[in-house]
């Protein structure tokens, strides 16, 4: 059986539909998935849109590597998909999608939950926030590059 | 005359105003040297470069080992990500 | 903010799409979900389909009950949809999607593999497996109803 | 007179050829009464019932706690359940 190791950075809308089918096989009884989404909200801050940039080749590498190294944490795992969006994410759009299939439910669960973790800490990506101005919160605009937390 | 070239990302970008540019080689260039080369072309850049990570041809540098650039290397300084 | 506690048992095929677009939210950072879909073997023997029935009443009360039991453990959720398909069932088809959104990604990750651990163990629904004849497996076919294993 | 209703499902249905029907009810049908009475009726309900629970009225009982049927109650038999 091929397995499938599908990474994927894009100024596209992602979809979640076409991703998980992406990872569906016959020899699969679970697939899991994880999608980022933008908040409308940080804070006290009324956020208006995100921007994402990355440096694309290190980043789809990185990405490469983190799906390596869930298949030797887990034997169980069928086809994996990251695809991350650059560009302008306005709220309510879909920054990230991961989708694992695998045999048995427990195992690609883990690995979503893994995959995501390990993306905010190592994949050269970055999200830079631009706060509405004169909303009801009194915010005064602006944007700002956000730095994940590297506590689990 | 061997050069090697330097991406900024995000508040390196901000920071330095460009996306890419070459420096000169010479031998020796580990961290160190790297960060005050930097910071001289760029004086924005020297607290960005206080919580940012090297990557040298793709690969994390590890801060505490001792490591130098090559000539043609492609070098990249990794502010904070925040993927996902 | 209302949270909406959606659960359905349907005949209709079922659309992990449409599901995870019934809970997004404007506040939500995070979809998790998780998918079972039919393998096309179990042990050695080749499966044809699956049929599941269910107490339908009595399991979507208890479908309601765990959505419940998931927001006073985990308080960053915010819409949680359980669906699952009865009857016919076959061979790389979903038999259940459960969906949650949160503010953060850690709650509703959790949340989804607890909902789905559960699910397997107190919602009164059943599979029959039916096997494929003259395979060459060299099985002869006939049906069996299923049991989860209760351990996790 | 009053009676009660059970449901069968999955490995019950099949053995009891039924999906549901009436009994008549009376005073002090507990768990070990109400097996004793199924059995009766359908023999091929005993190895089905020694691994399935009871659910009243769309709750489980617990087979270690004292409980009894009620007129017009639904008993479900549950086999062993296998959803997801």
């Amino acid at each position: 059986m091929a397995m499938k190791d599908i990474v994927k950075i894009t100024a596209d809308t992602i979809s979640l539909d076409e991703i998980a089918k992406s990872v569906q096989d016959p020899k699969a009884g679970a697939i899991s998935t994880f999608s980022g989404t933008t908040r409308d909200n940080f804070e006290d801050k009324v956020v208006k849109t995100l921007a994402y940039e990355a440096y694309i080749p290190m980043a789809e590498k990185s990405m490469k590597s983190l799906i390596t190294a869930a298949r030797s944490k887990w034997d169980d795992l069928i086809h994996v998909a990251i695809v991350h969006k650059i560009g302008d994410c306005p709220v309510g759009e879909t920054s990230v999608v991961i989708a694992v299939s695998s045999g048995h439910r427990q195992q690609g669960l883990e690995a979503v939950h893994w995959l995501i973790d390990e993306l905010k800490v190592q994949v050269p990506i970055w999200k830079k926030e631009v706060y509405a101005t004169g909303g009801p919160d009194g915010s005064d605009g602006g944007e700002v590059w956000k730095a994940n937390s590297s506590l689990p | 005359m061997s050069h090697f070239k330097v991406l900024y990302f995000a508040s390196a970008k901000d920071a330095s105003g460009k996306e890419s540019e070459e420096f000169e080689w010479f031998e020796g260039i580990g961290c160190e040297k790297l960060t005050q080369l930097l910071v001289e072309r760029h004086p924005d850049l020297a607290p960005v470069l206080k919580t940012s990570m090297f990557a040298v041809n793709m690969e994390y540098m590890d801060q505490g080992l001792s490591w130098t650039v090559q000539p043609r290397d492609e070098v990249a300084v990794i502010p904070p990500v925040s993927g996902g």
